[in-house]
């Protein structure tokens, strides 16, 4: 990042801290935040981080952020935010406490930036020891071979005993009101049953089977196939008497055909 | 690793460890392993037919077996424990209007003929209606009627009462008893608005004619 | 099925045979297991719990291990034999550092708000590291922090056990050492103790200005 032009106003300075200072500088695109910039800077002092002079880091952190002033970088704002806060807390540290003053005190607010530099730390030191552990398709390895669990699904259908009672009762009281609910639908007239055979003679030309003039949808249900059966017979013995068609029966019982009366 | 080739020609691993390692390779491998494929992975001097034939040993009877595939190895699940690879999900379903209807005839006036529940439902029984309820078990085929045809007859099975808590089929409650307990649905058919209670006695009576 | 619990009791298959059941049902599956799973699959009355006990025993050293993974449990290689799976090493995918401590961060304090997460960073967390440990399944939504504005909090997974080896999440690395430090507290900023969660909100606002 820094360009020659640049570099060249720290010719003054020795070689150790120019290059010290130009690794500050490329590195600041890489730091993750003000707080990383301080744990950066807290390792030149050399401390546990519990025994750390938060005064001496503001100290490095404000002389950082003048230099890149300096090198014209621009810093993000929350850098610049850091930057004030700690100007702040250092002339809070070197003045004498004001004991009317509210809020925490300078020792209290160096404390708790201490505390999470600390924390910080801490957090980068477990996150490597984690990345470090034996790792699944690194070191240690799941089967490779996996058979799938097919699944099975059974249906099982119940009934309780309510079911099966109310059942019972529904179809009982069907029957009790049937007569008085008179239902026309499934009865077919002699007069339906005439006009449909007068329709259809004229096409069977030979002896067909009386059953086969059932209307459509009438064969299964029994009620109904009883109703049509019998309009249908009574209309062919209608179509008898009045000589459009023969009717025939081999014996008792058996299937009663008709024939279309050739004139 | 680096200097694994030179120290191989001493260095074999035991053959415990030997089996170990095929074991891994084995376990993780997405397909059956040749022992080519297995001695290129191990390290020089290794051998690990040998070291199969201890694995195999090893598992013998276990839930996993070790098994050769053309001329390549894999574990693979003991076959008498195949009924563990599948998740059994039981979905309960309501047996259908038509199902359980048939079924209460059955149940009530057994035995009973096809034609007669057709008769008492006023419909015709689908024949998967009463292949569904014979698959259950919960009916079954009683003897033949001696009426000309020889019609088959209907009557619950031991399963049947035993679903419903049922000591005999004559235990079922009779109608009297289904009103007592509020059971019988007493409101009248749309239009009949006759007096549903004595209907219900009348008919009662009626029902009489289907009772063995 | 109706008298399927009163023969369970004494239907259980012996131990051993259980043992041999975990065993196959573990073998087949890539994932880890549920103790409650096993015992769905396996007859009526089996322990699988006591099984594990055993077979763990029995796999002790062995080239494939049983490993406990929250309240699952699966077979994996042993990890010094790494070394011979080159072939099945999956590429790992490559994390930021932001991902990696963002991730620590989750695993350490969970359940954590992503406020939190920016104050233990002292940068704001983009979108982007999130989504990335979501998608890999190493993290999820936890339950929603009972403070104003109900913020979701976030914890790890299953799959983060499996993939780091951990048992539990108990078993981080270093845990106990870092709780006793205090490291893990929820500490505030002192005499920002009004809300510090606005506070924390409005730095992570101004902060994603000057991302990307």
């Amino acid at each position: 990042m820094p360009d020659t032009s640049e570099t060249n106003l720290f010719e003054a300075q020795s070689v150790a801290d120019r290059l010290q200072a130009e690794a500050l500088i490329v590195d600041v695109e890489g730091f993750e935040g003000p707080l990383d910039l301080l744990l950066t800077l807290s390792r030149t002092q050399k401390v546990d981080l519990r025994r750390i002079s938060v005064l001496e880091l503001a100290e490095q952190y404000l002389a950082f952020v003048d230099r890149a002033k300096a090198l014209r970088i621009e810093l993000a704002a929350d850098y610049l935010v850091m930057a004030a806060w700690l100007a702040f807390l250092k002339s809070r540290l070197l003045l004498p406490p004001d004991p009317a003053a509210d809020g925490p005190s300078a020792e209290d607010m160096a404390a708790h930036l201490a505390f999470q530099l600390e924390r910080l730390q801490a957090m980068r030191e477990a996150a490597a020891q984690l990345m470090a552990r034996d790792r699944l398709g690194r070191d240690t390895f799941a089967r490779g071979l996996s058979e799938e669990v097919a699944r099975v699904r059974k249906v099982v259908y119940t009934a309780s005993l309510l079911d099966l009672m109310q059942a019972y009762a529904r179809i009982r009281t069907r029957d009790e009101f049937r007569p008085y609910a008179f239902d026309r639908r499934d009865v077919f007239t002699m007069e339906q049953a005439l006009d449909r055979l007068r329709g259809l003679i004229g096409f069977a030309g030979d002896w067909t089977e009386l059953a086969s003039y059932l209307p459509d949808g009438w064969g299964g249900d029994p009620k109904r196939r009883r109703s049509a059966t019998a309009a249908t017979f009574a209309a062919s013995l209608e179509l008898a008497k009045q000589g459009q068609i023969e009717i025939r029966q081999s014996e008792t019982f058996a299937p009663i055909s008709i024939r279309r009366k050739t004139p | 690793m680096t200097d694994a080739p030179e120290k191989s020609l001493f260095d074999a691993p035991p053959i415990a460890e030997q089996e170990r390692m095929v074991e891994a390779i084995l376990f993780a491998s997405a397909e059956p392993v040749t022992v080519a494929e297995m001695a290129e992975r191990m390290p020089h001097g290794s051998d690990p037919a040998e070291a199969l034939a201890y694995l195999r040993k090893r598992y013998e009877g276990r839930g996993v077996r070790l098994v050769r595939v053309g001329d390549a190895w894999a574990f693979r699940t003991a076959p008498d424990l195949g009924f563990l690879m599948q998740k059994e999900t039981v979905e309960q379903r309501k047996l259908s209007r038509a199902a359980i209807e048939t079924l209460a005839i059955i149940a009530y006036h057994q035995p009973v003929t096809r034609a007669e529940i057709e008769e008492i439902r006023g419909v015709a029984v689908s024949r998967g209606t009463i292949d569904q309820l014979l698959e259950m078990e919960w009916i079954r085929f009683g003897r033949r009627r001696m009426t000309p045809g020889r019609p088959v007859t209907f009557v619950v099975t031991q399963g049947f009462l035993d679903h419903f808590n049922l000591e005999s089929a004559r235990d079922l409650p009779g109608l009297k008893e289904l009103r007592a307990a509020g059971l019988l649905d007493n409101r009248p058919l749309p239009g009949a608005d006759a007096a549903p209670d004595d209907e219900a006695e009348d008919i009662s009576g009626q029902t009489e004619l289907f009772e063995d």
